[in-house]
Formats: structure tokens, C-alpha cells, sequence
């Protein structure tokens, strides 16, 4: 165990930091720029040098490196210190993309990832339906081939920026007689395709940040499909795993926990700031040994992989761990915040030292409920820890239904 | 030793449901919510033509003479049903008459509150939860009030508010009065929209006692009501979502976990409604229970009602989650019975202070 | 709503008060026996007056009185402040005894009853078995019927009082070909027949609480069976029911809960009263939200009952809810004991102010845990709870097994 | 950055794994446990061979020189066996020389602790919770000892006792000294044995740095360490039982109620393992933060523990709360690391003000 990096990765933060400084943001003329351009230009130098799409051959646009936890953990913290535009962010990058470079045709990778990457073509996802939110296997929205198209009707929800995506990645199902996972195929569609209507889906915050699609007789070419048909369940596994793990980040727990200790300080309490309440500091201290402990998994996961390993079971939990914890903060921030709680997320508490920080609580205390939901809900997190952690049996109502 | 409740108060609980039931339904809740109406006057009228209006005001001032756990069994249905109303403040307005007006002042307000010519609210908090008589800076100089009130439900529609003074006192403030400024708050429950209440030199007619602390424990008392009734709503709709909703080909109330779940929200709940008849019965007939069974009810049943509503929310899955899902209206009801007159956490020190503790 | 009792009830009280104080203790003569002797006397005057065994027939020994739970109620109060002996205690007269009366035949209930209601004939239950806990359809002690006689084969466990009972009621396989629950009967043993041995269970606490009862060809009379053969399912399940409501008294939690407050009050912490720490006048008062919420649910039965009438799911939920208050009190009250909790539940602490009351606090904590589990664990009381109460369907594997 | 094991470390563990699981298994540590012998000293001696008793000794003393992360993985390994060894107290009384010895007394003393020739113990809390440095009483007078120690693990087998002094100075007393005087606890836990020392006058060595609140930091580590490896191994035990255990035709960790209260237990201990690496590591890396970790690991891991222990014998159901159950011998370990050198509560009240909250 050494918590410092070896004298190999110092010199290399050295190095990146020199880059970043020479880079980031741009000067000479390049400062006259819009943001957008900026980035732009930046990010194709970041991409020569290495240090942004690493993982994507470059004849897709990347850097092809090797891969080195350690290094892209460096490059994270540096970029975020310089407050530069690494990785183009969104589902596009990190779904479509992994997934094409592993299941993808020639063509589709060639013409699909060097743009995502860049930032210029942006995707949504296409998985839940109302009728299906846990079990994809029950999806119902058709694509049915007719000449060199699918054909596609249905509906799908809690589709995230599906109002300014260029293209979907979309579970169909094509086989209506096959069973369960067996009929479903990976398709991608241009969201400018005539019969795509796009709502948007309003949470109980009162923002709109998912949407709904609704598909009549849209058209996509028939070798718009990832994988073979039929096996659209297979190519899209992978994505969901990438999924589980951005959403249990336990750095954002960090952050979270570390905004709820300046909450305490700057909210009074019979007179006194809440931070010196007996009971406040207990739970803040036993909120701290979850988080804590949270971190320091990720540490020994990233430690792992960076030998080529796994930390086993601990990758399984970060999801659940991350909820867990999300809602403990949220109750205790919802308890300091007092009476702002009896506004929106949007309204500002009467007589408030610090408004908009407490109605953001209010928001979060609603989000850290939508954030147990995401990405399967609590339940099936516990279903993936019991079955594939520790090795027991399913239940039998599952093994009949598949 | 009877706990339980008599055939009126039953008859009373079905008439206001089936009311509820036809008048209310989902439908209209959510087009009273979606248009931030605040309430329905018409649903009001109803209400008052029922006798909810003067249920606690004496006989002689043309109410039905009734007790606070009528009140309470009240506030429960309009808890299940999310009802929007101005019954909380007005009835809270009305007990203030009762229990610390003048003859002249019960005789010059009660008949017109139970008739419903008079709505009627309560201004207590002044922001940062000074929701205690003591933390009260609301001053009177010369008669005339000058100060600010941080959450005074329903104002908009109310013609009569009870303002909390420094000291304990309480005033009666016409809202056409000069002086009176509302302006609205952007509330989470628009089933009980808030207003900030500015008085400047505002004419006043202060009470002949300060009942400013029975009033918040009556308060407290309909909060944990509302709580219980609300929270009983949102296990009944979370058991008949299991029943219908379907995943992996069987409903979801087959999966043992989401049924444990359930029964685990059933046994939160379900027991603590006589912690709420016990505090309302208290308030009238035990005077040395009432104060410490009112904080005790209105914490314990307003925590288990915003935990109620997280397991809601999370049982309707993503549904649960979006502004189209009713479960959100509560939920959001949920937020205002815990935080309004104060968050639970106070008012357990003081029960603990109370019991000498 | 009243909570006080009404003149008619109140007068039943005076007379009660006016009976106990003339009989217990006893004076003169009487006073010169035995307590045992001095109990049977008494309780047969209790019978006579119709205080002790009102709902069994006259014929069999019992005062034979119309239900009345208020008055049982202020039976129970007079004698509890009067501590005169009421009830014979036990499981005889608590399961066996009403199971007699509902389903008994004729001679058994001659036989049975008027001993074991005087507190003379002692039983024990045979219910659980090393292989079957929550699932007595599983047991496995047979019983064949050999002539005259059952011949009886197997073992039970957590079978309280079996080295001291005269009989045992008890549950055996009868039809070894039918499934589940259709094979089983219900059997009256002689516990001094040959081939039953009884041996302590102990318990973590180091006490033997309970006991394991081994048959090996015991024998037991053709007749000695309630009901009929096969039936002994049904006739077993109202004297489970009965178990539960005894378990799951709102009673003992407010006395644990009064008993927890006093000890925060003789506890030092930090050098102040523990009591005048925040964060446990929180989570007292937290606790007696529920404390109280599961008497008042208590009175509400109650009164449901004596108007004839049922509180509906309020009944189902009282063991639960008895075993969550005991986990959070006995959470509560090892972290007030301190050092106390390093001690075993017989073991004095060092120093300490209060020592039996702090190892008894160490019995607590481990009781809590055994009550959790006794009488069907939480789990199945879930079952119920979902089930029974809110009608949801059943799980399919538990369809198919049955 | 490497937050992981040396192959080292690695093969330390396994090594000591394998011995318990050949000279330890549940059948003869039941043997110990019932027969309430405290330890076997053929396993003691088998600890020290493996070079266990010096681990932290530095090698000019004949020890290994390793560090306090090395000691906490072997503490883990000896949770999960929850093997009965005298183990922790000569740790720490090593650590006291350690860290706080003349060099006359490392000289004098280390040498023979890593050989095991000495078997050491530490003495610090003096009852009603006093295990803080400034909470001792004991009184030294003419560098002679007279008070009273609490809870002194394994104290009948030890040579060398490190006593906490008034003020937070640390003694070193022989436990065949006139004047000593052993007294047995009947203590929960019987894999480490408690007693009571009295000291009348003793002749004693004070140590020439004050290290007390350092040892009792190193133990507080330990015991988190103690914690993770009894957890894991009670919900290793809970899955193998729910993988075997039948109940209504099925084996009962097909019943998702199960599964997901294992799955529970799983994500409440598993990600803490970091939380005592992290704590072992800053003792000796990281001085800033080394206090403070090893507070919040204890309170923690400890209460981890615990719960996991309550949740395990639930998970077995009525056999979990017999004596003859494997359970138990966990449950009363998780009762000792709860309790010893201070219930979580305290530890956390000092992390926040270490936080400077």
C-alpha cells in the first residue's frame, strides 16, 4: 500500500500539467474563439497527445493507448483542476461507443465514433418503456424489416436528452415470436426520421430532464442494427454494466457529504450553529464511515484493475452503497434545511442567510430518491449481490419466466 | 374505556370520503395541482355546508360544539384524498376565537366563521423556524402591527388572519385591511399554497387570552392527522400498483421483497393512528398530556409519512418518480405536515423537556 | 372516545378490590400453608367468583362467564397491583386448554381441563423440530399407529418447561404418504412414558431457557389424539394464533421503554446524566413514538373487541412491531451501559453504579433477538402481513409446494 | 498510488488462514469457547514461530519491523476465526515499548516480546467507560503503582502488563510482582478473556515517552480489523446456511427476503475493508489523519459488526441463538470490539471534533 503515486506517474502528471498549462484555456487567437470552438480545437490536441479517447483505435478519431487506470485517474484530476474539456461527456461516448468498438460492423464504427467522440453527433438511449422499467425483456416497441427497412412503432421513456440527440441506440424487438431476451435487436435511429415525437417528461421536481419518444412507421436501414438480430439483449448488457458504475461514483458521494458538513456549519439551531449539536455530529459522523468507506472500495477497485485484477464482489456494491448513502444525506440535509423544505426546489425560504443553497437540498433530498431508482432499482441491485455475488440460487418464479 | 370511535364520527369520516370520492378524484386533484389553484371554492362551500367550517365552535356561535379529534378524524380524510383546502388555517383561526376571544370578539367572529362568511387563517412562523410563541417578533405599537410572517397558508382566499405577537399574544387582522401585503411563496405543496405576509401600522384587534400555545398544539395535532391519513393512502396505492403492475411475468406483488416492503410501510403506519386520537383526545380532556402528546404525535406521525412516501415513490419505480404520478402530490404533502409548525426534531426535545427528561 | 371506565365497569372494580382484599393473602389459618397451597385455595375462590377461567364451562371446572375483554382487562390490572396468583400460567392453560374446549373430545376435556386450569397438571409443546422452524409442514416425528397405541419416533426442540411437564401436545406425522400439511396429527404424550428423553437447549446467554425432547418408541394411548387423524394442522393453528397475540404485548414494550429511560437517567456520559445528551433525548423520544403508537393500537383492539368487533389488520402487526421497539431499545441500551457490554449477561461490570441492572440490560440485548425469532421470525410475519392483511397474491414457489 | 496488498501481505494471510483452518477449526475453538480456557498455548506458540509476536518489532530487536497494517491484517484473519488468542493485548504492550521505550527498555524488553519469551497485555480502562489517557486514575508514588485496572485482556497469561497512569504516562508492571493481584470478569467474550488488576504499592517502569494515546490509536485499529474479518466471516456463514438450509421445499436462500437481507449484510460490511487499511496505513504514513481514521474505523467497523452479528443470528433463525451455535461465539466477539477501549458513540464525538466541527 502506497497512497502517493510512484515517481513513473509523478513525472507523467508533470508532464500533463505543462500541456494543460500550454493548451488550456487557449491564447493568442484562439481566446477570441467561442467556447464551443475551443473546446474543439483543444480536445484534438488533448487527442494527439494522448490524454483524451484513449481507449478508441486511432483510426476512429482516438488516441489509442493502453490502458492504465492510473493515468486516466491523473488525467481526470488534472483536467478537472484546469477545469478543461476532457472526454466529450453524455451516453454517446461512454455506451454507444465501447459498445460499437466491440460489437460494432466496420462501417458503423468508421462513421459513427469519430464524430461522438468529437462531440459533434450526440446520442440518447432507447431502453425503458413504460411497461418495462427493470425487465427489459419485456420490451414491446416493434422494428419490423420490410424491404432494406426496419420499420419501427412503440414507445419508449426516461430517455435522456432525446430533444437534442442526432441519433438513438434502441432496443426493438424484431422476432415477435421468440421468447423473452431472444426477439430483441440493437438498432440505431436518426432522430430526424419522420415519426419520431419527443416529450418531455416532467419529475416531480417540476424540470423536465428526461423525455418520451413515441415512434409511428419509423424508418432506419436495415444495416443499422449492432450484432446480429435477435441478439440486441447481448450487445446491450455490456452498456448497462458501464452504466451501473458512472452512476455509483463514490466521489460524488464525497462531494455531496462535504456540502452537507457546510450545511450544519452555516445553519443555526436553537441559537447555536446545527454543526454543535450532539446528535448533528453524531450522524454526520456515522454518514462519514459510509462514505469513507465508499471511497476507499473505490480506491481498492481502481487499485485492482490497475493490476489487471478485479476487487471481486466490492464492484457490485457501489451502486447500492451510493443510494444508500444519498438518502441518509438528503434526510439529514432535509432536517437542517427546516423551513425551506416547505418550498419548491425552485423557491427560496423566507428569511434564509443561504436560499439557493437550501432549496438545492430540496432538490437533491428529490433526486437522491430518482438516483435509487436509475439504473435498476434498489431491488435488483440486491438480486445481482445475492445471484451473481454470492452465489445463490434464483428464485423460482424467475427461473420459470426465462 | 372506550377507544374508539362513536358511529357519528364514523358516519362523518364516510360522508367526507364519498365526498372526496366524487367531487375530488384524482382527476381534479391533479387539475387543481397543475393549475396551482390553490383550491376549489366550490369543494370550500361543499365543506361548509357539511359543518366542517364551525365543527369545533360552540353551539351558541352556530357551530356543531364538537372536540378536536372530530377536527383530527377530519384532517385525516383530507389526507387521504390530498384534498386542497383552506381547512387547516380556518380551523386553527377559529379555535384561536375559541379558546382566547372576548365574548364580544366570539360573538363578532364565530357565527360568520362557522357559517363560512369568514374564512379564516393562521400567520405563526417568521422564517429560520420560529414557529414557537417564544421566538415570535411580530410588534404592536399603538394597536397597530408591523412585522412580516413567513408561511401563512390559503392567505389569498382568507379575510380574517390570526397574527402571532412578540410575547405570545395573538391579534386578529382583517386582510382588507391597509397595511396588508401578501405576496406568494413558491410552496412545495400546492395543495396548501404558503404567502409571506408583510403588516405595516396594520390595525388590529388583539385576544382576551394568549392561547397562541394551545393553538399550535391543536395545529400539531391536525398535522399529524393529515400525516396519518395521507401515509394510510399511499400504502393502500403502493399495495394496488404491486397487484397490477407487471415484471419477469408476474405482478410485482408476487416478489417476496416488494411484498416485505409493503408490509414493512403497513407496520410504520397503521399502528400510529392512535397516536393521533390519543393527542386530540389529550388536547380536551387531559391537560397534562396535551402539550407533550401533541409534539410527540406530530413528530412521530409526520416522520413516518415523508419515510412512507419514499418507499411510495421508490414502490412505483420510475413512475413514482415524474409529475404525471399522483404519488407525488403527497409526497410533497408529506414535505409541508413535517417541516410546517415546525420539523420534528424540536418538538421531540421538548416532549423529552416536558417529561422532565 | 373515553378513557375512563364506566360506572357499571367501575363498580365490577370495587367489588373486585373489595374480593381481593378479604382473600389475598390469606389470613388466619391460611395464612399458615404453603404459597402453593396457599395459590390453590385461592384460586379456587377466584374461580368460584368468576374472576380466574371465565371462559371455560363450569363442568370442566371454570367459572364459566360471557366474554368481556374490559372487565378481563380490569382482572388482570386488580390482580397485578393486588399480585395475587390469577391465571395459572403456562402453556397448558394458555394453548392447550381453549384448543380442548374448541375441538377436544368429550372425556378429554373431563380428563384435561380442570387439572391443568388448577395449575396441577403441567404441559409443554411439541411443535418445532431441528429440520422444520417457521415450517411445520415439514416435520418429520412420526407417530404409528401399532394396535391400541401410537408408537412415537422422532425429536423436538425449543420445547420450554419439558423437564418439568407432566404432558406434552404435540404435533407427528400420521399418514406418511400424505403431503405437507395433510399428514399430521395432533397428540396428547404422557411425559413420563419410556423413551422420551429431555435435554437443555441452552442459549447464548448461557441459561437453558428451553429444552430437546427425543421419542424412541414412545407410546401413547389410540384416543390421546385431538381431532382427527391428519387434521392436526387445523387443530394446531388457533393455538398458534394464540402464541402471537401473547408475544407480542404492547405491555412489556412500555415497560422496557420506561426502564430504558430510567436507565439514561442513572447513566453518566461525558460526566453529565446520559439523559441530558441530545442525541439520546432524541432517540428516546423516537423510540416512544412507537412505544406509544403500539399501546394506543393496543387500546384500540381492544375496544374493538369488546364491542365485538375486530381492529382489522392492527392485530396482525403486533409482534412485528413488538420485536422492532425491543431491537431499538436494546440498541439504545447497550450503548448506555458502556463497559457493561464487554460482560457476560450473568457478569457484574467493574465500578459500576447498578451492576444487575447493567447485566440484566446484556440479557435484554440478547432476548431481543430470541423474541424476534420465537413464534415465526419477522420474515414470516411479513408474509402475513402481505398476505392476509393486504391480499397480495402468494410467491409461486410457495404455491407449488403446497 | 497502490491501495492493495503486497503479494507479502497476501501470503501472511493465507498462511495464517490455513493454519487456523487445520489447528483451529470450529470444532476445537467450541472446545476452548465451552471449556471458557481463554486460549490454547500450542496456538500461541504457533503464532509466535510465524513471527506473529514481533510483527511490529523492529528487526534490530528481533522483530519483523512491519508495520501496523501488517498487525491489522492479521487481526482480520484471527476474526474470522474468531480464534482465541492472547494476540491483541501483547500487540499493543509491544507497540507501548515500541513507540514509547528507552532504549535500555527496548533493549531489556523487545527482544523477549518478539521471541516470545515475555507475553505482554495492556491495562487501560478503569471502568465506567474511562479508557481515554485523560480519564486514569492510577496513582504512582515513589515509582511504585496503586489503583485499580478494569478489563486487561488474556491478563493471567501475560508477563509484562503496560499500565496507563494519571496524567496518560504508560508503566510497564510484572504480573509476578508483590502487590499485583488478578481478579477474573465473567466476560462475554471468552475468546479474550477479561480481568481485573489490582496494584498495592507495585514496582513499576515508566516508559520515557508518553505514546498512550498512539497505542490506544493502534487498537482501536485492531479491533476495526477484528471487526471486518468476524463480519465477513458471519455473512460467509449466513450464505453457506441459506444455501443449505431447507424451509417450505425449498432452501431458503431462494426466497428473495433472504437474498436481499444478504445482500444487505454484504454491502453494509464489505466496502468498510478500506476504512481499516486506510486507518493501519495513515497510523504510520499519514500523521494528520491517523487519529482521527482510526476513531471512525473502530466506531465504524465495530458497529458493522455488531449489526451484522444481530443480523446473522437472525439469518440462522432459532438454532443462530443457541449455545450450540458457531453464531454466538461471533455475536459476544462483536460485543468485546464494541465495547473495548470505548463504545462507538464517544469515538465519534472525538472524530468530529478532531474535524474540527
Amino acid at each position: 500500500m502506497d497512497l502517493k503515486y510512484s515517481e513513473e506517474y509523478e513525472a507523467y502528471r508533470a508532464e500533463l500539467r505543462a500541456f494543460l498549462a500550454a493548451n488550456w484555456p487557449p491564447k493568442g487567437a484562439g481566446a477570441e474563439l467561442s467556447f464551443r470552438e475551443q473546446a474543439a480545437v483543444f480536445r484534438q490536441h488533448a487527442i494527439d497527445a494522448g490524454y483524451v479517447a484513449r481507449g478508441i483505435p486511432k483510426q476512429y478519431g482516438g488516441s489509442e493507448r493502453a490502458a492504465d487506470v492510473l493515468k486516466a485517474r491523473i488525467i481526470a484530476e488534472e483536467f478537472r483542476r484546469a477545469k478543461a474539456p476532457g472526454e466529450v461527456r453524455g451516453i454517446g461516448a461512454s455506451m454507444l461507443v465501447p459498445t460499437l468498438i466491440e460489437k460494432g460492423a466496420e462501417w458503423q464504427k468508421e462513421r459513427f465514433v469519430p464524430p461522438t467522440i468529437r462531440g459533434e453527433m450526440v446520442w440518447c438511449q432507447g431502453y425503458s418503456e413504460p411497461g418495462s422499467g427493470s425487465d427489459l425483456a419485456s420490451l414491446q416497441t416493434r422494428a419490423e424489416l420490410v424491404g432494406d427497412e426496419w420499420v419501427i412503432n412503440g414507445h419508449k421513456v426516461w430517455t435522456s436528452g432525446a430533444d437534442q440527440a442526432d441519433f438513438m441506440f434502441c432496443l426493438c424487438r424484431t422476432e415477435p415470436e421468440a421468447k423473452k431476451h431472444g426477439g430483441i435487436s440493437y438498432l440505431l435511429i436518426d432522430m430526424k426520421s419522420p415519426g419520431i415525437e419527443v416529450r418531455p417528461l416532467r419529475q416531480m421536481t417540476g424540470t423536465a430532464d428526461f423525455c418520451e419518444v413515441f415512434f409511428s412507421d419509423v424508418r432506419t436501414p436495415k444495416d443499422h442494427i449492432v450484432g446480429k438480430r435477435g441478439e440486441g439483449w447481448i450487445v446491450s448488457r455490456s452498456t448497462l454494466k458501464h452504466e451501473r458504475d458512472m452512476i455509483g461514483s463514490a466521489e460524488s458521494s464525497l462531494l455531496t457529504f462535504r456540502n452537507l458538513v457546510r450545511l450544519a456549519q452555516s445553519t443555526q439551531r436553537g441559537g447555536r450553529p446545527a454543526i454543535e449539536d450532539p446528535a448533528i455530529r453524531q450522524e454526520l459522523a456515522e454518514i462519514e464511515g459510509y462514505v469513507r468507506s465508499h471511497v476507499y472500495s473505490g480506491y481498492r477497485q481502481l487499485t485492482a484493475a490497475s493490476k489487471g485484477g478485479s476487487a471481486g464482489i466490492a464492484s457490485m456494491l457501489n451502486k447500492l452503497t451510493s443510494s444508500n448513502i444519498g438518502h441518509r444525506i438528503s434526510r439529514l440535509a432535509l432536517e437542517l434545511v427546516g423551513d425551506a423544505g416547505l418550498c419548491s426546489p425552485n423557491g427560496d425560504p423566507i428569511m434564509s442567510v443561504n436560499p439557493r443553497g437550501e432549496s438545492g437540498w430540496v432538490t437533491q433530498y428529490m433526486w437522491s430518491l430518482g438516483i435509487a431508482i436509475a439504473g435498476g432499482t434498489a431491488n435488483i441491485q440486491r438480486n445481482i449481490i445475492a445471484e451473481r455475488g454470492l452465489g445463490l440460487p434464483r428464485e423460482r418464479a424467475a427461473q420459470e419466466s426465462r | 374505556m372506550d377507544f374508539g370511535l362513536s358511529e357519528e364520527q364514523e358516519l362523518l369520516q364516510e360522508t367526507l370520503r364519498s365526498f372526496i370520492a366524487r367531487d375530488c378524484p384524482p382527476t381534479r386533484l391533479r387539475e387543481i395541482f397543475d393549475a396551482d389553484a390553490g383550491h376549489d371554492p366550490a369543494h370550500w362551500n361543499a365543506l361548509v355546508e357539511m359543518g366542517v367550517a364551525g365543527l369545533v365552535i360552540p353551539e351558541a356561535y352556530g357551530g356543531a360544539g364538537l372536540e378536536l379529534l372530530d377536527l383530527a378524524l377530519v384532517a385525516e380524510v383530507l389526507g387521504e384524498g390530498a384534498f386542497p383546502s383552506p381547512f387547516f388555517g380556518h380551523s386553527l383561526a377559529s379555535l384561536a376565537i375559541v379558546l382566547g376571544g372576548s365574548d364580544a370578539q366570539k360573538e363578532s367572529w364565530l357565527p360568520r366563521l362557522a357559517s363560512g362568511d369568514v374564512l379564516g387563517t393562521i400567520a405563526f412562523g417568521e422564517g429560520d423556524e420560529s414557529w414557537d410563541p417564544s421566538a415570535w417578533q411580530m410588534r404592536r405599537v399603538d394597536e397597530k402591527l408591523t412585522g412580516m410572517k413567513g408561511y401563512v397558508p390559503h392567505a389569498n382566499v382568507a379575510d380574517l388572519i390570526v397574527v402571532g405577537l412578540a410575547g405570545g399574544e395573538l391579534a386578529l387582522v382583517e386582510r382588507s385591511a391597509e397595511g396588508v401585503k401578501l405576496e406568494a411563496i413558491d410552496a412545495v405543496d400546492r395543495t396548501r399554497p404558503l404567502y409571506k405576509l408583510s403588516l405595516d401600522a396594520v390595525v388590529a384587534e388583539v385576544l382576551a387570552v394568549a392561547a397562541a400555545s394551545r393553538v399550535r398544539d391543536a395545529g400539531l395535532v391536525l398535522l399529524a392527522a393529515d400525516a396519518f391519513g395521507s401515509a394510510s393512502k399511499l400504502v393502500e396505492m403502493s399495495v394496488e400498483y404491486a397487484k397490477t403492475r407487471q415484471q419477469f411475468g408476474q405482478v410485482i406483488g408476487q416478489f417476496q421483497a416488494v411484498k416485505h416492503q409493503l408490509a414493512d410501510m403497513t407496520t410504520a403506519i397503521e399502528p400510529a393512528r392512535g397516536l393521533f386520537w390519543h393527542a386530540a383526545y389529550a388536547f380536551d380532556h387531559l391537560p397534562d398530556e396535551a402539550e407533550r402528546g401533541a409534539a410527540l404525535a406530530k413528530a412521530h406521525l409526520t416522520d413516518v409519512f415523508m419515510q412512507t412516501a419514499r418507499d411510495a415513490v421508490e414502490a412505483h419505480g420510475g413512475i413514482g418518480f415524474t409529475w404525471e404520478s399522483d404519488v407525488q402530490i403527497w409526497f410533497k404533502r408529506a414535505m409541508f405536515d413535517r417541516a410546517f409548525l415546525g420539523t420534528p426534531p424540536g418538538h421531540r426535545e421538548r416532549a423529552a423537556t416536558l417529561a422532565g427528561w
